[in-house]
C-alpha cells in the first residue's frame, strides 16, 4: 500500500482518474466507445488522438531533458514540417497520390532531422545553453514556416495525407498508432540498449561521464535530432488533422505542454533519471484536462485558472514534503492501531 | 577532566534511511578542550552522526544536548549560531565565488556601503596565511585544487570561532606539511577550550592528535576509549569487528625484474606538457610496473595524470602507447588504449550520483563497448556483485543510488568502475582518499596483484608511505616539473621528503 | 617592505599593460558581460552606418524609454536565474498588474492605494511560488508555469476587454518627459528602471542576501551546509521577482495607459533571453544585473534595427530576430570560449 | 561622435509619400492577406511603405510608431493590437505633425483628434448579421440549441462578434447558447472543441464560429461524428476567406459574414487625401457583404485570398 502511494506515478494517475470522473459526471457517455463506420469512436478515443502529438513531442522532450537540456523549438519545427509537407503536396501535380504524400512526409521529416542537427550543434559543439540555443530556432523557425506558406493557411485536399491526422488503422486512429510506435521504439531503443543509461549519466554528471568515455557530444546530437524528428512527426499529424498548414498556430505552445507532461511524469528538469511511462501519463493528464474544459463547459475566462489549479494540485501531491507528511500520518495511525490492539 | 561537563552530549541517536539503519542508539560525548576522534569503517555512520548533530538530518530517536541545553537544530545555520562549526566530509564550498567570499560568507564585515569587500579579502588573506597558504583571496575558489579548497573550508570553520569544531576527514587530500599545519592550529584551539571532533582514516593522525576515541561499527556504538589506553591493533579490531591480518602491511614491494631488459614500456611520454598546467615532462611506465607520483600540493601530479589520460589535451610533446604514437583528444580515446584515470575529485568528476551502484560500475565499460551492445543484465549483476564483494561496498545493494553512499564507499564504486574496464594503465589519483583502513589494504593488495598480472599503475597519493609501499619507482614533481625519478629500493619516507622539499637534481639521486 | 611590494607591483603593471586589458575579457566572471557590451557598441556603430538617424542619442534614450519595463523584469529575473531557478510567470504577472491597475483606477481608486497594492499582491504571488518551490520541492519551471496560468486566468476574470487608464498620476508618469541636456528627453519610467538596477546591484553585491543568492547558484547543498539561510533566500528571490514583475507591470501601464489581459505574452522569454545574453549562466552562480540591462538593450537594438530597416515582412522579421540573436550568441560564446 | 555626414536626412527629396505602417503581426491567414493588400496597394499607388510587424505585441507597435516619428514619415497607419493605451504615442505623433490613420481595429481614445480616421469593419455588426441570418433561418423551429466557437479570449473580434450575435438572438427565448468555448481562431482549436461538444451535446442545431478557420475545423469534427455539416448541424461563420467560401459553396457552411482584409486600396486613398490636406470622414467602413452558398459559388473564382 505504502509502496503504491509512494510510487512516482501514483498522484498523476489518481489525478487522471479524478479528471475522468469529473467528465463522467458532466457527461455520462464519457466512457462509451462505439464502433462507427468501422472505427472506434468516443471521448476516450478523442483524448488519445488529440493527445498523440503532445505525447510524441513529450517523448522526444523527455530524452532531451534527461540530458539536462530543453527544447523550446519543437513547435516551430512541427510547423515547418507541416508547412513543407503541405506546400510539396500542393505543388505536386497529383496531390491525392500516395507517392506524393510519402515524398512530402519524408522530405519534411528530413528537414526536421536537419533542424535537430542544428540544435544539437549549437548545444554540443558551440556549447550554448539549450534554452537559448533552441530559443533561436523557436523564433526563426516560425518565420521559416511562414516563409514557406507565405503566411497563408495552405489547405490541402489529399486523402492519403489526411489519413495521418484523422485516419484509422484497424479501427484505431493512425495518430495513436504512430504515437504508440514511437513510444515503444523510444522505450526499446533506450532501455534495451545502453543508450538510456548513458543519457542519464550525461544528464547527471557530464564531466564524470566524459571521463568515463561516454560520447557526450554524439549523444546530445542524437537526442536533439530525435526530439526534432518527434516534433516533425507531431507537426505532420497536427497539420494533417486539420488538412491545412497553419504556420502560425501549428504546435503553438506545444513545448510548454510537452515539458509539463514530462515533469508531471516525474522526470526532473535538472536531468538524469527519466521515465517514458511517466511522460505517457503526463501527456494523458494534460489532454484530458483540455478535453475536460470543453466537455464540462468551463467558461473560457476561467480555463487558465482551472489549469493552474490542476497543475498546482498534482505538483503539491507529488512533492516529497507531502509524501513525508503522509508517511508521518500513517505512522501515527499505525501506532494508534497498535495501541488499540494492545488495549 | 571528569568534573567538566560535556559541551556536546548525544544519547540514543537513531537515524534510518530505509532500508539502511545508519545509526542505532548511539551515544556520544564531547568535552571542552579535547580532541575526540570518531572512528569506524566506511559507512559506519560517522558523517551521519555529525550531520545529526548539526541538524542536517533530523533524528528518528534520541536526544542532543549542547552546552547543557537540549537542542533540535533544523539546519547547519542554527548549529553554527549555537557554536558548532563544521567542515563536512566533501568540500562543500562554492566554486563560483572567491576564496575570501567562501570563507566569510554569512559573516561578512559590513561598512556604510554594505559589505566591505576589501576588509573581507584582507581578513581572508591573514587567515589563510595562518594555515600557511598564500593564495589570492580574490581568486575564484573553483580555480584551485581540491587540497586548497579543503584548506579554505578549514579556514572558514576556524574563523567562526566556535565552542565546538567538527572536522570530518579534513586531511583526506592534504600533504604531511598541511596536516602538521592543521594540527598546530587544532592544538591552539584545544588549548583555548574548544572541543574538537575529528574524523580520519589515518591512524597515525588520529593517534597524534586525539585524546579520546569513539568507535562506531555498522551504525552502533562500540565504545569510548582514551587514546593512550588503546593499542592500534585493538582499535582496528574494534572498528572491523574481526582480526585483521591484512593490516600487517602487504610486504613492501621492491623492484622484482630489471626494467631495462625484461619489460616493455607501456606508456612513454616525451616532452609531454600543457601550457599553464605542466611543463614538458618525460615519463615511462613499463608493463606491470607501479609508478608512484610524489610532490607537494599543486606540484602538478593531477595535471600529469589528466594529460596522460586524455582528460586534458597536451599541447607539446609526444605520447607513445604500446609502441605507437598517440594523441588523445578525449578520455574516450585514452580508454580505447586501455588507459583509465580515476579522478581525485570524485564528487565533481567521478561518481554519477543519481545512478545506481550497478550503473556506476558498468558505465566506463559500457561506453567503451558502445551503446548498442548493452552489457547483458546478468553480466552487469555479476560485475556489480563481484566488485561489491571484493571492495566491500556498503550497502551491498547494487540498486542503491551512489549519491546516498558514504564517502569511502563512493570512492570504492569509482575504483570498481575503472577496474571493470580491465585497463592496461590505471592512473589512480588519490584513490584511497577517505577509505577506511581495511579497505585501503584491500585496494593496495588489489593494485599489487593487478600489477603482477601485467597492469601498469600510476599511483598518485599524498600519503607517502602508501606510495612507497606500492610502487616500483617514484617520480617526484615540483612546481609542475619532474625533479626526480627514483627506483624504489629501500627508499624511506624521509629520503623522499628530502627530494620533494629541496629537489636534489634527478641525476644525483637516480645515479 | 611595503615600499618594495608596491614597487614590484608597479613594475608588473607597466609590463602587463596588455594583460590588464585582456584579463577581464577572459575571466569567467566579467568576460561575458564585457563582450556583450562590446558587441552592443559594434551593433550600434553598424546600425548608424547603415541607417540615417540611427546613431542619435535620442535613439539610445528611447531604447531605455521603450524597454524600461523589460529592464525591471530582467532585474527580477536575474535574481531568480542567479540561484539557478527560472520564472516563467513574469509576463502574465505584468499583464495582471496592468489589469488590476486599470480596473481599480477605473473603479475610482486612488493611485496611492493602487500602486502599493499591486506591488504587495505580486510580491505575495511570488511568495506563494517561492514557498511552492522551497517547501514542496516543485521545480521552478513548473511552479512558475502554474503561476503564469493563474495570473493570466485572473486577467480574464477581471475583464477580457482592454481598459483605459485616465488617472492623472498615471497619465503624468506616461507623458511627462524629463528633459536632459542637449534637447534630449527621457521618461520617468526609464529613470525608475535605472534606479531599480542600481538598487539591485547594491543588493546583490553589497548585502548578505545578495551574496547568498550567488551562493545558491553555486551549490544549494553546499550553501546549506555552510549554514546560509537557504530557505529564506530561495523564497525571497521569487518575492523579488514578483515585486519586479509588479513594478514592471506598473511601468507597462504607464507606458500603454491601459490594462489588457493578452498583453506581454511571451515577455518572460524576452526577459530570460536578456538575462542570458547579458552573460548570466542559466545554471546560476555567475552574472550581473548590468549584464541583464545590456541584454535588454541588445534585444531593443535588434527591434530598432528592424523598424529602421522597414521592409521586412512578418516572417522575415522573425527570421531576422532569430538570426541576429544567433550571431550575437555565437560571437559571445566564441569570444568567451577562448579563455581556459 | 562627430556629425560629419549631414546629407540624406529623413523625408526624402522627391514628393513620394512615405507611409509608416505598423501591423499587428501575421497571426492568421486573414492578417497576411491584409498585409499583402496594403503592400500591393502602396506599390500601385506609388507610396513608399515602411512596414513593421509587431508580433502581436502592443509595446512593439508603440516602439515602431515612435521610430516612425523619428524617421519623420508623412503618414502613420496602424492596426492597433488593443483598443486602449495609445494616447501617449499618438500625442507624440500629433506634436510631430504626423497624421495617423487607424485600420481594422479602433482605439478607445477619448480625444479623437489624435487620429484622422478609422478605416475598418465593425465586428459588432458582423455578429449582428450572423444573428439576423440565424433568426431568419430558424424562424419555424421551436427550440434552437447553439454552440459558439469563440475567438481568442479577450481579443476584440471575439468579444464584439459574440456581443453582436447575442444582442440579436436574445430577443427570442427559443435560442439558447448551450456551449461557448474558445477555439483560438484556429482550425485545430475549432475541431477539438467541436469534437468534445458533439459528445456532450449531440443535439445542437447550429454552430456559430467567430471565424472561418474554426468553422472549417468544426466541419471535420462533425463529419468524423458521422453527421452532415450544413444539414444536421448548420454553420455560420465570419471572414469569408477562400477555404471558407469553398466550404460554403459546397454547402458545408450555411452562411458567411464577410470581414474583408483588403483595406489596402482604401487606405492608400485616405493617405493621399490626408497628405493633400483634404478632409476625410472620421469613420470609414470597409465594403463588406454576406454570402449564401449561391453567392459563394459566384464569388469564388474571383476570390484572391
Ligand atoms: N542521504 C542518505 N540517504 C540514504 N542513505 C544514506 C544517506 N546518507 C548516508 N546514508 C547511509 O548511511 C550509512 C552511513 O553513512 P556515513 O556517511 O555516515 O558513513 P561514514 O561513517 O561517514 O563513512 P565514510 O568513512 O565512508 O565517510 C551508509 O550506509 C550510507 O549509505
Ligand atoms: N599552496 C598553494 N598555494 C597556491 N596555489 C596552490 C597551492 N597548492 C595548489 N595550488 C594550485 O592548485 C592547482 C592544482 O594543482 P594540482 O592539481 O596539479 O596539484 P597536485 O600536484 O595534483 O596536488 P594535489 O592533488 O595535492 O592538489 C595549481 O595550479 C596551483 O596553482
Ligand atoms: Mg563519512
Ligand atoms: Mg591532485
Amino acid at each position: 500500500m505504502i509502496k503504491i502511494i509512494s510510487h512516482r506515478l501514483f498522484w498523476p494517475v489518481v489525478l487522471l482518474l479524478v479528471l475522468f470522473v469529473v467528465n463522467l459526471v458532466a457527461f455520462p457517455g464519457f466512457f462509451r466507445i462505439e464502433v462507427k463506420d468501422g472505427h472506434l469512436f468516443g471521448s476516450l478515443i478523442d483524448i488519445l488522438r488529440n493527445g498523440a502529438p503532445t505525447l510524441i513531442v513529450a517523448i522526444g522532450m523527455t530524452l532531451v531533458i534527461a540530458t539536462r537540456g530543453i527544447d523550446l523549438s519543437v513547435g516551430a519545427v512541427g510547423a515547418i514540417a507541416g508547412a513543407l509537407a503541405c506546400s510539396i503536396i500542393l505543388d505536386s501535380p497529383d496531390p491525392g497520390s500516395v507517392t506524393t504524400v510519402v515524398t512530402a512526409v519524408l522530405v519534411s521529416l528530413l528537414v526536421a532531422v536537419v533542424l535537430g542537427l542544428w540544435n544539437g550543434a549549437l548545444v554540443s559543439v558551440i556549447g550554448i545553453q539549450p534554452i537559448v540555443a533552441t530559443l533561436i530556432l523557436m523564433t526563426a523557425g516560425r518565420g521559416v514556416a511562414m516563409l514557406i506558406t507565405e503566411g497563408q493557411i495552405l489547405t490541402v485536399n489529399s486523402p492519403p495525407f489526411k489519413v495521418i491526422g484523422s485516419g484509422f488503422l484497424l479501427g484505431i486512429p493512425v495518430a495513436v498508432v504512430v504515437a504508440a510506435v514511437i513510444f515503444l521504439a523510444a522505450a526499446l531503443l533506450t532501455r534495451q540498449t545502453a543508450l538510456g543509461m548513458l543519457i542519464e549519466s550525461t544528464g547527471v554528471n557530464p564531466e564524470a561521464s566524459r571521463q568515463a568515455g561516454v560520447r557526450a557530444r554524439e549523444l546530445l546530437f542524437a537526442v536533439y535530432v530525435f526530439c526534432a524528428l518527434c516534433a516533425g512527426i507531431a507537426g505532420l499529424i497536427l497539420t494533417a488533422n486539420q488538412t491545412a498548414a497553419d504556420a502560425n498556430n501549428t504546435g503553438l505552445f506545444i513545448e510548454l505542454d510537452a515539458i509539463l507532461a514530462v515533469v508531471i511524469g516525474g522526470t526532473s528538469l535538472t536531468g538524469g533519471r527519466y521515465s517514458l511511462l511517466g511522460t505517457l501519463v503526463g501527456a494523458l493528464v494534460i489532454q484530458t484536462l483540455i478535453t475536460t474544459v470543453y466537455t464540462v463547459g468551463i467558461p473560457p475566462i476561467t480555463t487558465m485558472v482551472f489549469k493552474a489549479a490542476v497543475v498546482v494540485a498534482v505538483c503539491l501531491l507529488q512533492s516529497p514534503a507531502t509524501g513525508a507528511a503522509i508517511r508521518r500520518w500513517r505512522l501515527r495511525h499505525l501506532a494508534r492501531a497498535d495501541r488499540q490492539a494492545v488495549a | 577532566m571528569d568534573d567538566v561537563s560535556p559541551v556536546v552530549e548525544m544519547t540514543g541517536i537513531s537515524i534510518a534511511f530505509p532500508p539502511v539503519q545508519a545509526l542505532e542508539g548511539v551515544d556520544f560525548r564531547l568535552y571542552p578542550g579535547e580532541v575526540c576522534s570518531l572512528m569506524g569503517e566506511n559507512g559506519a555512520g560517522k558523517s551521519t552522526l555529525i550531520k545529526a548533530l548539526t541538524g542536517v538530518y533530523p533524528i528518528d530517536a534520541g536526544r542532543i544536548m549542547v552546552a547543557g541545553r537540549e537542542v533540535a537544530f533544523t539546519g547547519p545555520g542554527q548549529a553554527q549560531e549555537a557554536g558548532i562549526s563544521t567542515v563536512y566530509q566533501e568540500v562543500n564550498l562554492l566554486p563560483n565565488l572567491t576564496v575570501a567570499e567562501n570563507i566569510m560568507l554569512g559573516r561578512e564585515p559590513r561598512g556604510w556601503a554594505g559589505i566591505d569587500a576589501r576588509a573581507m579579502r584582507r581578513h581572508a588573506r591573514d587567515l589563510l596565511r595562518g594555515l600557511n597558504l598564500d593564495i589570492d583571496p580574490g581568486s575564484l575558489l573553483g580555480s584551485h585544487s581540491l587540497a586548497v579548497q579543503q584548506l579554505v573550508s578549514i579556514a572558514r570553520a576556524i574563523d567562526i570561532q566556535a565552542k565546538v569544531l567538527v572536522l570530518d576527514e579534513p586531511t583526506s587530500s592534504l600533504d604531511a606539511d598541511e596536516v602538521e599545519e592543521l594540527f598546530r592550529v587544532i592544538r591552539t584551539l584545544k588549548e583555548s577550550g574548544v572541543a574538537i571532533l575529528f574524523v580520519s582514516h589515518f591512524l597515525d593522525q588520529v593517534y597524534e592528535i586525539s585524546d579520546r576515541l569513539t568507535v562506531l561499527r555498522n551504525g552502533r556504538l562500540v565504545g569510548d576509549y582514551r587514546t593512550d589506553e588503546l593499542l592500534r591493533i585493538e582499535l582496528v579490531h574494534k572498528m572491523i569487528g574481526k582480526e585483521m591480518a591484512v593490516l600487517e602491511q602487504i610486504e613492501r614491494r621492491t623492484q622484482t625484474a630489471d626494467t631495462d631488459d625484461g619489460q616493455k614500456p607501456y606508456v612513454q611520454a616525451v616532452g609531454l606538457g600543457r601550457k599553464g598546467s605542466i611543463e614538458p615532462i618525460d615519463l615511462t611506465v613499463y608493463e606491470g610496473e607501479v609508478v608512484g607520483l610524489a610532490g607537494l600540493l599543486g606540484s602538478g601530479r593531477t595535471e600529469l595524470g589528466r594529460i596522460l589520460s586524455g582528460v586534458d589535451r597536451s599541447d607539446t610533446g609526444t605520447l607513445t602507447v604500446h609502441g605507437r604514437t598517440r594523441r588523445f583528444r578525449s578520455p574516450r580515446s585514452a580508454l580505447k588504449q586501455r588507459i583509465a584515470y580515476s579522478s581525485e575529485n570524485r564528487r565533481a568528476e567521478g561518481i554519477v550520483g543519481d545512478l545506481t551502484i550497478r550503473d556506476n560500475i558498468v558505465l566506463a565499460l559500457q561506453s567503451d563497448r558502445g551503446w548498442l551492445r548493452r552489457i547483458p543484465r546478468r553480466r552487469q549483476d555479476e560485475l556489480a556483485a563481484s566488485y561489491i564483494e571484493a571492495l566491500n561496498i556498503r550497502p551491498a545493494n547494487p540498486d542503491a543510488l551512489v549519491r546516498n553512499l558514504s564517502g569511502g564507499n563512493q570512492q570504492k564504486v569509482l575504483l570498481a568502475r575503472w577496474l571493470a574496464t580491465a585497463p592496461r594503465l590505471l592512473i589512480l589519483d588519490e584513490p584511497t582518499r577517505g577509505i577506511d583502513i581495511g579497505a585501503k589494504a584491500e585496494i593496495q593488495k588489489l593494485v599489487a596483484d593487478l600489477a603482477d598480472n601485467g597492469m601498469s599503475v600510476l599511483f598518485i597519493s599524498a600519503e607517502l608511505e602508501e606510495v612507497l609501499r606500492l610502487s616500483h619507482r617514484v617520480v617526484v614533481l615540483r612546481d609542475r616539473r619532474k625533479v626526480a625519478d627514483l627506483d624504489n629500493d629501500d627508499l624511506s619516507v624521509s629520503d623522499l621528503l628530502a627530494v620533494i622539499a629541496d629537489g636534489a637534481a634527478p641525476e644525483e639521486v637516480t645515479a | 617592505m611595503a615600499a618594495t611590494t608596491l614597487a614590484a607591483r608597479a613594475g608588473s603593471r607597466s609590463r602587463d599593460v596588455l594583460d590588464v586589458v585582456r584579463r577581464p575579457l577572459i575571466s569567467p566572471k566579467y568576460g561575458p558581460v564585457l563582450i556583450t557590451a562590446l558587441l552592443l557598441v559594434a551593433m550600434f556603430v553598424l546600425g548608424g552606418l547603415r541607417y540615417t538617424g540611427f546613431a542619435s542619442a535620442q535613439v539610445v534614450l528611447n531604447l531605455l524609454v521603450d524597454n524600461a519595463y523589460l529592464i525591471v523584469l530582467a532585474v527580477g529575473m536575474t535574481f531568480v536565474i542567479l540561484t539557478g531557478g527560472i520564472d516563467l510567470s513574469v509576463g502574465a504577472v505584468v499583464a495582471l498588474s496592468t489589469m488590476i491597475a486599470a480596473a481599480m483606477l477605473a473603479g475610482g481608486w486612488s493611485p496611492t492605494v493602487v500602486v502599493p497594492l499591486i506591488l504587495i499582491l505580486t510580491s505575495f504571488l511570488g511568495l506563494l511560488v517561492g514557498l511552492m518551490i522551497h517547501v514542496f520541492g516543485v521545480q521552478p519551471f513548473i511552479a512558475t508555469l502554474a503561476a503564469m496560468f493563474l495570473a493570466r486566468g485572473l486577467c480574464y476574470v477581471i475583464s477580457n476587454r482592454s481598459i483605459s487608464i485616465e488617472d492623472p498620476f498615471f497619465v503624468a508618469m506616461a507623458q511627462t518627459p524629463v528633459p536632459l541636456p542637449g534637447d534630449l528627453t527621457i521618461s520617468p519610467s526609464a529613470i525608475l528602471a535605472l534606479v531599480v538596477v542600481l538598487i539591485a546591484f547594491f543588493v546583490l553585491h553589497r548585502t548578505r542576501f545578495g551574496r547568498t543568492v550567488y551562493a545558491l547558484g553555486g551549490s544549494e547543498s553546499s550553501a546549506l551546509l555552510m549554514g546560509l539561510p537557504v530557505a529564506r533566500t530561495k523564497v525571497l528571490v521569487y518575492v523579488v521577482s514578483g515585486f519586479c514583475s509588479g513594478l514592471s507591470g506598473l511601468l507597462f501601464s504607464f507606458y500603454t495607459l491601459s490594462g489588457y489581459s493578452l498583453t506581454a505574452i511571451g515577455t518572460e522569454l524576452d526577459a530570460i533571453a536578456a538575462v542570458v545574453i547579458g552573460g548570466t549562466l542559466l545554471t546560476g552562480g555567475f552574472g550581473f544585473v548590468w549584464g541583464s540591462v545590456l541584454g535588454v538593450l541588445v534585444l531593443g537594438t535588434i527591434q530598432t534595427t528592424i523598424t529602421f530597416e522597414g521592409t521586412l515582412s512578418s516572417w522575415w522579421t522573425k527570421i531576422f530576430i532569430g538570426g541576429l540573436l544567433l550571431v550575437f550568441i555565437i560571437l559571445q560564446r566564441l569570444l568567451t570560449a577562448r579563455r581556459q | 561622435g562627430v556629425d560629419s555626414a549631414p546629407g540624406g536626412s529623413g523625408g526624402g527629396g522627391d514628393a513620394k509619400i512615405v507611409l509608416g505602417f505598423a501591423q499587428v503581426g501575421a497571426e492568421s491567414g486573414w492578417r497576411t492577406a491584409n498585409t499583402k493588400s496594403v503592400q500591393d496597394a502602396a506599390k500601385d499607388a506609388g507610396i513608399d511603405l515602411k512596414f513593421s510587424d509587431a508580433q502581436q505585441k502592443q509595446e512593439n507597435q508603440i516602439k515602431a510608431i515612435r521610430s516612425y516619428i523619428q524617421q519623420k514619415v508623412d503618414v502613420i497607419a496602424f492596426s492597433p493590437v488593443v483598443e486602449s493605451g495609445w494616447d501617449t504615442v499618438l500625442k507624440e505623433a500629433k506634436t510631430a505633425n504626423i497624421p495617423v490613420v487607424l485600420t481594422d481595429r479602433a482605439v478607445d481614445s477619448a480625444d479623437d483628434s489624435l487620429y484622422v480616421t478609422f478605416l475598418g469593419s465593425d465586428f459588432v455588426a458582423e455578429g449582428k448579421k450572423a444573428g439576423d441570418w440565424v433568426v431568419k433561418e430558424f424562424a419555424d423551429a421551436s427550440t434552437v440549441k447553439i454552440a459558439q466557437l469563440e475567438g481568442t479570449t479577450g481579443s476584440a473580434p471575439a468579444i464584439d462578434r459574440a456581443e453582436g450575435f447575442a444582442d440579436v438572438i436574445k430577443a427570442d427565448p427559443k435560442f439558447t447558447i448551450v456551449a461557448s468555448q474558445t477555439g483560438d481562431f484556429t482550425r485545430a482549436g475549432g475541431k477539438q472543441v467541436t469534437e468534445a461538444l458533439l459528445k456532450s451535446n449531440p443535439d445542437i442545431n447550429l454552430i456559430y464560429a467567430h471565424n472561418d478557420d474554426m468553422g472549417l475545423g468544426a466541419i471535420e469534427a462533425i463529419e468524423a461524428a458521422g453527421k452532415v455539416p450544413g444539414q444536421d448541424i448548420k454553420l455560420v461563420t465570419v471572414d469569408a476567406v477562400k477555404d471558407g467560401m469553398t466550404a460554403l459553396s459546397e454547402g458545408k457552411i450555411n452562411f458567411i459574414v464577410e470581414c474583408s482584409p483588403l483595406l489596402g486600396p482604401q487606405l492608400m486613398d485616405v493617405v493621399k487625401k490626408v497628405k493633400a490636406g483634404e478632409s476625410v470622414e472620421k469613420r470609414i467602413l470597409t465594403e463588406e457583404t454576406t454570402f449564401t452558398p449561391e453567392q459563394a459559388k459566384e464569388a469564388l473564382p474571383s476570390r484572391q485570398y
